[in-house]
């Protein structure tokens, strides 16, 4: 039954920049998708491990400054993917080891925390991070020999990375180990009692989270071709947890549907909004205190219960 | 049927450079209106400035009945958000989707370096008041026109002023943490040095400091203090140096003396001496039409941004009556607006250099109480500053971009 | 050979002394009823044994092998399940599932993110059994949030159950039932084989006695009487502390 | 003068400052159990409200406190229409106050548009007052005076008053002060808006020194945060001790590794958080 849905939406993304009129729209879904890689990311904690963080702009900006600066240091990009990916799941086992000593709130606060050192380091530490003005970097990869620097084959190159993150996630979520990280969101002391290690999970899980939000980030990197301070700020963490939660947590699709709406939001309404950061303040507070779900299983609900009064009419 | 058409274009469009306008050429006919894009901050903590640039934009093109060169004029405006990949995306939404024919834009230096590569690509004009130097200097870009300067051209002038006029020795600078700040403190270190000045400290609050004091308390031991800062920042500092009962005089760049930020001063400000490109009391007659626009308009007085803005509209002007209206050669286009040369605008004469950098007026002002009111009171003129000052500018593009650390202090 | 032995147990928090000095020793087989008053210290003794609170003091060993310093969740791979006095259970997933996890904490599996755990039929068989052995077979596939409490009892019983414990500690397993589910409960409790040694904590005095061949009442963190049913019913400080209340 | 003399002068104003910003913080926190990411909001909105009433007419002083008071009013609506939906939902209540915090900022910009408004420090407390040869700006004394006077008087409500002990019953335990027959949710509204008028006076009393400005908001909100983590949320005693070691932290770090500020002022968060959750001064949760 969702074979065909997901065959046709499959079919849609591949064949986007074909119908999409004009690149301008191809970029803005080459950055819905790599924002929706980082919202993924961000909700393998915030959704499966029931763990809100407010520092993965931090792993996010940390893959893209390691990326930038192995650029500049004349890497390779294969290198620069490696460099990148280990600098920022060893950032994610750090953060992990810290903010894991809280819970709830604690664990908001110190992810807070661990993101405003990162973002401090990046803006004040001129001599490593040019400050203000960022890293800007020349040229995108050339895996395969497919050349990047078009939006359209940077689109589909993203594509790839984005299907393959849902596929990871959908894998992931159906695996005893993701069933075992629910387990720790929903009954964390009855998993320690059922013999799970409890601590190690949720470490595991924050590093799949890092190493997905590292990837979103390189992607950045590669797609504005510079880093600044910004990428790593406490509302670029925000942000992607907005998207978690607006599309829906712990569900595949949520995130996604987050991404469109605040990439959207941001991008495509600002030129006929003024006031968008208002309205984008708004639908915040809206989808929270309406929703609280999130737009995709609120969409559910809506459709079933309309199903279901159609049913009885 | 849409998509066949779509389809066409694509294979057309991907055998050439995919990042210029998709737009079919055949449907660029000249009777359509030339498109500017601006790209300014409109929301956020550099939303001031960046009003005010919209406001100088449209402000020229009403003066002009929204008519340049006897073509109509489309304005397209896009907020950046004060962020750089806010403006990539802005700027490739005004390229690829709205197909502009030049940009106007974008304020902070950040924002300019993050879309320049990609504008030289696509080959887009851009007229900015950024003032990154190496956008004209050793990076240059061949697309790119500053009518406004670079970050130490407004200071070389009130360097020599300092050192020749003032009979200053020993100064001490403060200014923002970035880029701005370190340019032209650089500038301003080197012109006051080679007159036989000395900068005993340089200081460097970020950015976003809410208390100043720190760094107040550093100063000591000058004649001086040459203050650098940027947006809301001047206020600040002026307001916390004055509580601090400090009393040695205070020099500023362009944005600490900025006309549109002395309603925001007490008498702090009183006795400031800065420089800039702009003067309020700039007797021309496009500059009396600016002020009495803005005010009528906005009820504002104009500053740095909208002055710089109205003047990039008599650029983009000069060059489209010399191309007779067309913007389609861009080559020709950027030859154009770069062999413009005007007397009449709000910041007087100015021509510019081969790398696509004024060529003009720089202000001393000096900072009055006028009634219950702070205006500029013009001390001198440097006429025809470039932004290699008197150096020689192969000498000049030797040497180091200026820096946080460059020319360092001498101990 | 001890089956679970406790010696000289003790936990504070803040200033508040909520275990003194503890000692037990449970025979393998052995069926241990832990009484007290609330307050007693019953459960903390319980957190005590699984490792989910550190005593301040003290020793704990399973079938004579020293457990004090073996992380909690180990000791659950050494032997010992429980259930617990609220309970704690995965509302919005199956019954199925539930008792699913529970097995799958003692497997390797666990840690493999790569299969679908809906494809993984011997567990899924095996979690049937265990279902079957507290009746709720049937129920298999129905979220827990939409059944009884009494079957949310008996699925609390068969996750622990399903750990095959040497050591089982049922923490008022009885708490919130009618009476024929206390039956039922109950009913489940005696038929576990005598290979596993169970120790309960429970208020229901009707139902525990017959259980129990061994009690231990606890008043203060202190062990206060301890023997056998006969022993404890007739002892003056159980009548004056707890049976007199 | 003394360089080290001026920093320790700066970081008790300073502190002063961050006093009164983050009592009320600091009590929302430790009662609601939420980290209200308006705040920096209230700060920000408290000091435009008054540079409205000053150019009315009104003087400094009355517009500080009208201007909290608009401030408390816009908090209570806040709490009675919007967090009162979410209560037990800390993760919704923490995107809700961060959403206002950006409808509250991009109103702001409408209003005042973005240039920088300043505001005139009161006549008598204007130029330096010498004590012992040493210059100490008078208006940044009076800022850490009024700290004080507000510390005890907020030191008198939770310790003196029937409300107080109230809200500390509240921070204590929520559920406990409900058994108990307190009104939890009326107590909510009270020191929403009581934490609001602070933060709202508290931005009047800044802006002589700090003037107001588009992002004035986020500048203050995370120097908030921190005195509440390393005081512990909902202690009085905790946000005051934090206020001024984050104060010195601040003036102390920015002038001795600039590069490094930030670090300097995040790092004993984040160790406080790591080693000790509930603060300095803070009670652990049971």
């Amino acid at each position: 039954m969702t074979r065909f849905p997901l065959a046709l939406a499959f079919v849609a993304l591949a064949t986007l920049p074909l119908w999409m009129p004009g690149t301008y729209y191809v970029n803005i879904a080459s950055q819905i998708l790599f924002y929706a890689i980082f919202a993924l990311g961000v909700n393998v904690l915030a959704g499966y491990a029931g763990l809100v963080s407010l520092g993965h702009a931090g792993l996010f900006g940390i893959a893209a400054y390691a990326g930038a600066k192995a650029i500049t240091a004349g890497y390779g990009h294969s290198v620069v993917a490696v460099i990148a990916l280990a600098t920022t799941l060893v950032t994610a086992a750090v953060f992990a080891a810290l903010a894991l000593r809280g819970t709830g709130l604690g664990f908001v606060m110190i992810t807070v925390a661990l993101g405003q050192i990162v973002w401090g380091v990046a803006y004040r530490w001129i001599s490593i991070t040019n400050g203000d003005n960022g890293i800007t970097i020349t040229g995108r990869p050339f895996p395969f020999g497919l050349s990047l620097a078009s939006p359209r084959g940077f689109y589909w190159a993203t594509l790839v990375v984005f299907l393959l993150a849902l596929a990871s996630m959908a894998v992931f979520v159906a695996s005893p180990f993701g069933a075992s990280l629910q387990g720790t969101r929903d009954q964390p002391r009855r998993m320690n009692a059922l013999g799970y290690h409890v601590w190690m999970i949720r470490f595991l899980a924050f590093l799949f989270s890092g190493f997905w939000s590292g990837v979103a980030g390189l992607l950045y990197l590669y797609y504005n071709q510079f880093v600044s301070p910004q990428m790593v700020a406490l509302t670029a963490s925000a942000e992607a947890l907005l998207m978690v939660i607006s599309g829906g947590t712990a569900t595949l699709l949520g995130p996604i549907v987050g991404a469109v709406l605040v990439v959207v939001m941001k991008n495509v309404a600002s030129a006929y909004i003024e006031r968008w950061n208002f309205v984008l303040g708004a639908i915040f507070v809206v989808i929270v205190v309406f929703m609280p779900d999130g737009l995709v299983p609120g969409t559910v609900r809506v459709a079933r219960w309309a199903r279901s009064a159609l049913g009885r009419a | 049927m849409a998509l066949s058409v779509d389809r066409r274009r694509f294979l057309v469009g991907a055998g050439g450079l995919t990042l210029a306008t998709t737009l079919p050429r055949a449907a660029r006919a000249q009777s359509r209106p030339v498109k500017i894009g601006l790209l300014t901050v409109k929301t956020g903590p550099l939303a001031s400035g960046g009003i005010q640039m919209e406001q100088g934009t449209i402000r020229f093109l009403k003066d002009r009945n929204y008519t340049l060169a006897g073509r109509k004029v489309e304005l397209i405006v896009g907020d950046t958000g004060g962020n750089p990949a806010g403006t990539k995306t802005k700027i490739q939404e005004l390229v690829e989707r709205d197909g502009v024919d030049m940009i106007f834009g974008p304020l902070a230096a950040f924002e300019l370096l993050a879309i320049s590569d990609y504008a030289a690509q696509a080959k887009m004009p851009i007229l900015s008041l950024a003032a990154a130097e190496d956008m004209t200097q050793r990076k240059p870009n061949a697309y790119f026109v500053r009518a406004s300067g670079t970050s130490a051209q407004y200071m070389h002038p009130l360097a020599d002023y300092a050192a020749k006029e003032m009979k200053l020795k020993r100064l001490i600078t403060i200014a923002d943490d970035f880029a701005f700040g370190h340019e032209q403190m650089a500038g301003f270190q080197r012109v006051f040095e080679d007159a036989g000045g000395r900068i005993v400290k340089k200081l460097w609050p970020p950015l976003v400091t809410p208390d100043y004091t720190p760094y107040i308390a550093q100063i000591s031991g000058a004649d001086a203090v040459v203050q650098g800062f940027a947006g809301s920042n001047p206020l600040k500092f002026m307001k916390q140096y004055q509580d601090t009962g400090l009393k040695l005089p205070v020099l500023g760049n362009g944005t600490a003396g900025d006309e549109a930020l002395l309603k925001s001063y007490g008498d702090e400000a009183v006795g400031m001496i800065s420089c800039s490109a702009y003067t309020g009391d700039l007797d021309t007659p496009s500059n009396k039409k600016l002020i009495d626009g803005m005010v009528k308009d906005y009820g504002n007085i104009p500053g740095l941004y909208s002055a710089g803005l109205y003047i990039n509209g008599q650029v983009a002007e000069a060059a489209l009556e010399k191309t007779g209206g067309k913007t389609d050669d861009r080559e020709a286009f950027i030859r154009a607006l770069r062999a413009v040369s005007l007397t009449d605008t709000p910041r007087g004469p100015f021509t510019f250099d081969r790398l696509g950098n004024v060529v003009g007026t720089f202000y001393i002002r000096r900072t009055e109480r006028k009634g219950d009111k702070l205006v500029n009171t013009t001390i001198k003129s440097y006429p025809k500053v470039s932004q290699f000052w008197t150096y020689d500018e192969k000498w000049f593009l030797a040497q180091p971009v200026y820096s946080r650390d460059y020319p360092p202090l001498k101990s | 050979m001890t089956a679970l032995a406790v010696s000289d147990l003790a936990k504070s928090f803040g200033g508040l002394r909520v275990t003194s000095g503890v000692s037990l020793a449970v025979e393998p087989g052995e069926r241990r009823l832990i009484i007290g008053p609330n307050g007693a210290g019953k459960t903390t003794l319980f957190n005590l044994i699984t490792g989910e609170l550190k005593p301040d003091r003290g020793a704990i060993a399973l079938f004579d092998r020293d457990i004090t310093r073996v992380p909690s969740r180990r000791r659950f791979h050494l032997g010992i399940a429980r259930t617990y006095q609220i309970i704690t259970l995965f509302p919005r997933e199956t019954l199925l599932r539930n008792v699913t996890l529970s097995l799958l904490g003692l497997s390797r599996l666990r840690w493999n993110p790569l299969v679908p755990l809906g494809r993984q039929h011997a567990l899924a068989a095996r979690a049937r059994e265990v279902l079957a052995r507290v009746g709720l077979d049937h129920l298999a596939e129905r979220p827990l949030a939409q059944t009884s409490y009494g079957e949310r009892r008996r699925v609390e019983v068969a996750m622990a159950l399903a750990q095959n414990p040497r050591v089982l500690l049922l923490d008022e397993p009885f708490a919130g039932l009618s009476i024929e589910e206390r039956r039922d409960v109950l009913r489940l409790v005696t038929g576990i084989p005598r290979d596993v040694t169970i120790v309960m904590i429970e208020h229901d005095m009707d139902v525990a006695l017959d259980f129990a061949e061994r009690i231990t009442v606890l008043h203060f963190g202190e062990v206060v009487v301890e023997g056998t049913r006969a022993e404890v019913v007739a002892h003056p400080r159980t009548k004056e502390i707890y049976l007199g209340e | 003068m003394s360089l080290w003399f001026v920093l320790a002068v700066n970081s008790i104003t300073l502190g002063g400052l961050l006093f009164l910003l983050s009592s009320g913080f600091s009590l929302i926190f430790g009662l609601m159990k939420i980290p209200n990411l308006t705040h920096g909001s209230f700060f920000m909105l408290g000091a435009y409200l008054a540079t409205s009433l000053i150019a009315y007419g009104l003087d400094f002083w009355t517009a500080a406190l009208l201007g909290g008071l608009g401030v408390a009013l816009f908090g209570g609506l806040v709490e009675r229409f919007i967090l009162r939906r979410l209560a037990g939902a800390e993760l919704a209540q923490v995107l809700v106050t961060l959403g206002l915090s950006f409808m509250v900022a991009d109103v702001c910009l409408m209003v005042w548009t973005g240039d920088p408004i300043r505001i005139a420090t009161p006549a008598a407390l204007r130029g330096t007052a010498s004590v012992a040869g040493l210059g100490f700006p008078k208006y940044r004394l009076a800022i850490s005076l009024i700290a004080v006077v507000f510390a005890a008087g907020l030191w008198a409500l939770l310790d003196r008053t029937r409300l107080g002990a109230m809200i500390r019953a509240g921070v204590d335990d929520a559920a406990m002060a409900r058994v108990v027959g307190i009104r939890v949710s009326r107590l909510f509204t009270i020191v929403f808006c009581l934490g609001a008028w602070l933060a709202g006076f508290a931005g009047v009393i800044g802006g002589p020194i700090l003037s107001v400005y588009p992002g004035l908001d986020g500048e203050m909100l995370p120097l908030a945060l921190v005195v509440v983590i390393l005081g512990g949320s909902g202690s009085l005693l905790g946000s005051l001790v934090g206020s001024f070691v984050v104060g010195f932290l601040y003036n102390f770090g920015q002038a001795m590794f600039p590069e490094l500020a930030y670090v300097v002022l995040f790092l004993p968060m984040l160790i406080v958080l790591v080693l000790r959750p509930q603060g300095l001064f803070g009670r652990p949760a049971v």
